[in-house]
């Protein structure tokens, strides 16, 4: 059995006295030593996903209304908002987006590690402070013993990352959630902080969830990548897999829209049409109108998950490489 | 039509501010017809039916000169309007222009807003004891006083405000276009600023209804025959014990009307462009 | 490179003071762009690329240097000489959610440059132009009665362009125009750009800190770092053999994803 | 930090400078000759001379300024009309009751604003925020006199618990225990700004719960409480601090009316007395004195924003 196991996960918005899924049909597992990519265009419903693991839907009008999540073998939709808190921050850990603002200002980041260490290890402060220190250079931040007392507003953008990682880290997590951790930093600081996250990864045997809008990162970074697109998970592979089939026409067509680095290409093959919203309602299969092989059946019948190879699920009828 | 589809949108679900803005729709019926509403003439003195409780046909039962509260009231209704709006045209002409000027020419705004930072340096209260002490007890210098009170927060907020919106892409892209001073004031300032303007003038309209009746009150406010509901309670509060109807009638008036006003402008705050959210002085 | 640029950046200054200190966000820049030529502009934040197009079009002072524009000093102009340069020297802003007036239908937005350049004669001249330049960037003329909330944000985006492009510009300063696109709809409006530009011959200069989109739309790129520009050459050069290295850091940070096995 | 304080005293002084000429000036706007306004209806033309001489009325009216300054740099802030004893010791005489006062009312406003405003903001949208907030808005909404009478009207004229009105020293008989003529006044006084700190405590709550470091707060597993004290209210308070500024100057412009109201010996009271009795003197130097401490509450508010919020005094 798997560390996390996510199966048909409903997530639901309420709009006015409705509850509209938003995510749907969502399964996919993680393991020890593994990095699952979860990528995506905006609004298609994976922050949801990762918020909806780590348990911080509550209070946003935003609830997992179907499906199963067991986490260590144990059902974490079953469980009470105590024995949840006692997961979060201590077996599952999250980092987010926004480096700038993700730390309270007004604490020093010392004493913001320290409060994720003192909420599940019984340790004293001075004990503590030491163990901050020690992530602190476990994270490669330069001078730690005088960065510990340092404001989040006196560091840099990629060492506040740097620091949300140290917090993620403190109290040694099973499974590491970071929602788009470098989307706001530069590439060379982007590269650092990814490396250093893998380089972590190696020592502890820590799973990691990565969404990332941006494939170049989940294909450098993740073991396996899972497609989102509109609320459901299009297409699920090992990454070698899914970047040599391209099986669906959506990942195919995302591959395709990005400029490539190291050749010239006169036109782009992009996408045609737009990102459908959250709560748009798309009859049949939700990339029928923007797909070059969309046929009547795309317009009517949602596409089930289907194996073409072993770990190898795509949503579509008329996947590439499949039979036509 | 799409402003009647807004105010519906604002005020959804939000029962209590839907009476507030039913009652204000009364208040504003009541100023404009008082004469034809009123039974009796708000300054005629009947020194026989002097304090009468509330009944028929004193609804409201008659002051110590024997006047009828209830057309008294009626008529207040309209200094309740008159000093509101007048109070909220006053700050938004005066304060609302130096703090959008301000804000868009940095060096005239410099100059400005220091001098605004001096004015706010007297208590809003106080301010208008003073200037009233230098002016003539009258509706209009009461309703210029208290207007200029809060000509101040009003340049404060509207600086904020204009200096965020000066800010914006929209803006850079107008002068790109070639767009003159004139043109991004009026033509793409102004108009973002015509919600949050709206909700902090409903809230001057409701802090100008307390200082008015606190103005009249201390006996620094309207004249004291003219019909007011500060000037009621002004006037009869050393016969609440022997009277007490002749206080609870307009209290409950300026209550209820600055109640509704607050509802009203929180109601619609809520409703606004975040970023002006934090501008806004109000409750 | 022909023998008259069209526009000659040459030691381009922009310092800002603030609490009594001064930050040089573009510290001595120098480059040209030759008519219809697409000069990229790449680094990372803060390096001052932003500034340098807002320097370009007056929404900031230059501290110092010259700007030649057809061979006349843009920089030193006042606000009001600058003004008929403008509907030569456009720009196209990053955030398609901030860039338009949300008081504004597209038309009134479209028809703004029209009069103050006197290019429309008549109402009925500025809608012909209006929906004329809303189907160049492939909307319909429905599009003219609509308010910026009803549009997605690549939508927006092709009215922004089509706000530049109504102008008939020499001159286009791109300032992140596609980063804050999804990256479908990225495609669509990069291949909308790079069509505009070849169709219509002007020039542009693309600030990005995207390298691979760089690539894609630039003729040459030039690469800032710190307020100064490190390197610069034919986008080949640049790309396959960087000489600085700064640019070669750059490059190597880039996530790559392997070279695809073409399946159909 | 004492470089920032320092950096902000000096910054007050052109401000400063401003209100006071502000305040000089006030005398100068009234219809009449300036010695005359100050010395009352009664003076003798020689004591108008007097006076003349003595504040350079005939100097032009930079120079005045300067000598006013002067004299209020000293300490002498003129001469009482009606009293006909300086203007300070009049001032004096009124500052217990409003201090004593306006101290009472701070901590009724802390005491029940603050705690009120959170319990609100961590309840948002079920039935006791709604009744907290829109009774909040509520109180805010009553005229402070007639809340003052109708609270006298209970407390004192129906149950008799408490004194209606004025207030003996509490070096009178009595001592301490005479802070109970305070209550009503302070209850009176602190009712309206105790509502605006709760709604503005909820408010700010909200704001900093919407903030992504809330989140990451909620990340490590705190309880709800622990996330909402030392990490939502921690920050509210920083904008709630910028707000007491504000509270100073309600609180004084409401104290001039609930001390007539409650017929209490303080400043408010005062003037209110002396514009009725076109004591101008008095008037100027109560003005003076209000605005001064004004400024420097405002400070100190500025000081105690800059330690709450590190973003600012390390800069």
């Amino acid at each position: 059995m798997a560390l996390l196991d996510v199966e048909n996960l409903e997530i639901s918005i309420r709009f006015g006295h409705e509850l509209l899924p938003v995510v749907r049909g969502v399964s996919f597992s993680v393991d020890e030593n593994e990095t699952l990519g979860i990528v995506g265009e905006s609004g298609c419903g994976k922050s949801l996903t990762a918020l909806a693991i780590m348990g911080l839907l509550e209070g946003s009008g935003v609830r997992v209304t179907g499906g199963r999540m067991r986490f260590g073998g144990r059902d974490l939709l079953a469980m009470s908002a105590d024995e949840r808190r006692h997961i979060m921050g201590n077996d599952m850990a999250m980092i987010f987006q926004e480096p700038m603002t993700s730390l309270n200002p007004v604490y020093r980041v010392g004493d913001q590690i320290i409060e994720a260490l003192q909420q599940h290890r019984n340790l004293s402060r001075r004990a503590a402070r030491r163990r901050a220190i020690e992530l602190l250079d476990l994270v490669r931040i330069p001078e730690p013993d005088s960065r510990v007392d340092s404001f989040p507003h006196q560091l840099s953008g990629g060492q506040r990352q740097r620091v949300m990682i140290a917090m993620a880290l403190s109290c040694d997590p099973k499974l590491l959630i970071a929602d788009e951790p470098t989307t706001a930093l530069d590439v060379t600081v982007q590269k650092e902080v990814l490396d250093l996250m893998l380089d972590l990864q190696k020592r502890t045997g820590t799973a990691i969830i990565l969404i990332s809008h941006d494939l170049g990162v989940i294909a450098e970074t993740c073991n396996s990548v899972a497609v989102m697109y509109w609320g459901r998970l299009v297409e699920t592979a090992p990454t070698d897999a899914l970047f040599e089939t391209l099986a669906h026409p959506y990942t195919r067509g995302l591959l395709h829209s990005i400029p490539a680095i190291d050749r010239d290409v006169d036109w782009l093959d992009a996408i045609p049409g737009r990102v459908p919203t959250i709560g748009e309602q798309i009859a049949g299969c939700p990339f029928h109108p923007r797909c070059p092989r969309a046929e009547s059946r795309c317009r009517h019948e949602v596409p089930q998950p289907r194996e073409i190879a072993p770990g190898h699920l795509v949503e579509c009828h008329f996947p590439y490489g499949g039979d036509r | 039509m799409m402003a009647v589809a807004s105010i519906r949108s604002v005020f959804a679900g939000r029962t209590f501010a839907q009476i507030g803005l039913v009652w204000l729709a009364f208040v504003a019926l009541a100023a404009i017809f008082s004469p034809l509403i009123a039974p009796f003439d708000p300054y005629e003195i009947d020194p026989i039916a002097r304090l009468t409780e509330p009944g028929w046909p004193h609804l409201f039962g008659t002051d110590h000169f024997g006047r009828d509260s209830f057309s008294r009231a009626l008529y207040g209704a309209r200094m309740t309007v008159l000093i509101g709006l007048g109070a909220v045209i006053v700050a938004l002409l005066t304060g609302g222009l130096v703090g959008m000027l301000s804000a868009y020419f940095t060096r005239l705004g410099h100059v400005l807003m220091r001098g605004v930072d001096v004015l706010m340096a007297f208590p809003a209260l106080l301010m208008a004891l003073v200037l009233m002490t230098l002016l003539e007890r009258s509706v209009m210098n009461t309703i210029i006083v208290i207007g200029v009170v809060y000509a101040t927060t009003t340049a404060r907020i509207l600086f904020g405000m204009t200096l965020k919106l000066k800010g914006e892409v929209f803006v850079d892209a107008a002068v790109c276009s070639g767009a003159g001073h004139a043109s991004i004031l009026f033509r793409h300032i102004l108009p973002n600023l015509v919600s949050p303007l709206l909700v902090q003038a409903s809230f001057i309209f409701a802090f100008a209804q307390l200082q008015a009746a606190a103005l009249d009150f201390l006996g620094l406010g309207l004249p004291p025959e003219v019909p007011s509901w500060g000037n009621m309670l002004s006037e009869e509060r050393i016969y609440v014990t022997r009277a007490p109807w002749l206080l609870i009638f307009p209290g409950a008036l300026i209550i209820l009307s600055v109640f509704s006003m607050n509802l009203v402008g929180d109601a619609m705050r809520d409703s606004i462009d975040p970023r002006f959210k934090d501008d806004i002085a109000g409750v | 490179m022909s023998a008259q640029p069209l526009l000659d950046v040459r030691d381009l200054k922009v310092h800002f003071r603030t609490r009594g200190r001064t930050v040089r966000a573009v510290d001595g820049v120098s480059f040209d762009i030759a008519p219809g030529e697409v000069l990229g502009l790449v680094g990372e934040s803060g390096c001052g690329k932003s500034t340098v197009g807002r320097a370009l079009t007056q929404l900031e002072r230059a501290t110092a240097g010259q700007a030649l524009f057809e061979g006349q000093d843009i920089l030193s102009m006042s606000r009001r000489q600058f003004l008929p340069l403008r509907r030569h020297i456009q720009m196209i802003f990053q955030d398609p959610y901030a860039s338009l007036n949300p008081r504004l239908t597209v038309a009134q937005t479209l028809s703004e440059p029209l009069f103050i350049h006197k290019i429309a004669r008549s109402r009925k001249d500025a809608q012909a132009r209006i929906a004329e330049t809303l189907d160049l960037v492939g909307l319909g003329p429905e599009a003219m009665t609509r308010y910026p909330h009803e549009f997605s944000g690549g939508q927006r985006q092709r009215i922004g362009i089509a706000r530049v492009m109504i102008l008939e510009p020499k001159l286009v300063i791109a300032d992140e125009a596609v980063s804050a696109l999804d990256v479908s709809i990225q495609a669509q409006v990069l291949n909308l750009i790079k069509k505009l530009q070849r169709d219509s011959g002007m020039a542009m200069l693309f600030i990005s800190h995207d390298l691979g989109v760089v690539r894609h739309i630039s003729d040459r790129v030039a690469v800032m770092s710190a307020g100064k520009i490190v390197e610069t050459g034919d986008k080949s050069a640049i790309f396959e053999a960087p000489q600085d290295a700064y640019t070669r850091r750059l490059l190597d940070s880039i996530p790559r994803i392997m070279p695809l096995k073409e399946t159909s | 930090m004492l470089f920032y304080t320092i950096k902000r005293l000096l910054a007050l002084i052109p401000t400063l400078l401003a209100a006071t000429m502000l305040v000089f000036l006030f005398v100068h706007l009234i219809p009449g000759d300036p010695a005359s306004i100050l010395l009352g209806d009664t003076a003798t033309p020689e004591e108008v001379a007097a006076l003349t001489r003595e504040l350079g009325l005939d100097e032009p009216l930079w120079t005045q300024y300067l000598i006013w300054l002067g004299n209020v740099l000293q300490g002498d802030l003129g001469t009482s009309v009606f009293f006909g004893t300086p203007v300070l010791t009049v001032i004096a005489d009124g500052a217990e009751t409003s201090i004593l006062l306006a101290t009472m009312t701070m901590v009724w406003i802390v005491l029940f604003g603050v705690p009120i405003g959170i319990v609100s903001a961590m309840n948002k949208g079920r039935w006791i925020d709604q009744i907290t907030s829109g009774g909040a808005m509520l109180f805010a909404s009553i005229p402070t006199f007639w809340l003052g009478l109708y609270l006298i009207l209970l407390f004192a004229v129906g149950l008799g618990w408490l004194p209606s009105s004025g207030f003996p020293s509490l070096t009178d008989t009595g001592g301490v225990t005479n802070l109970r003529y305070l209550i009503l006044p302070s209850l009176t006084l602190a009712a309206p700004n105790a509502a605006l700190i709760i709604r503005l405590v909820r408010a700010s709550m909200l704001d900093v719960s919407r903030e992504d470091h809330v989140r990451t707060a909620r990340a490590k597993g705190l309880r709800p409480s622990r996330v909402a004290i030392r990490h939502i209210f921690r920050n509210a308070l920083i904008s709630v601090t910028a707000a007491f500024g504000f509270t100073f100057a309600a609180l004084v412009s409401e104290a001039v009316v609930t001390e007539t109201v409650f017929s209490l010996p303080g400043i408010g009271r005062l003037v209110v007395q002396s514009i009725l009795r076109r004591d101008y003197p008095v008037i100027q130097g109560v003005i003076l004195v209000i605005v001064v401490l004004y400024m420097f509450i405002n400070l100190l508010v500025d000081l105690a924003y800059a330690r709450l919020d590190p973003r600012i005094s390390l800069k």
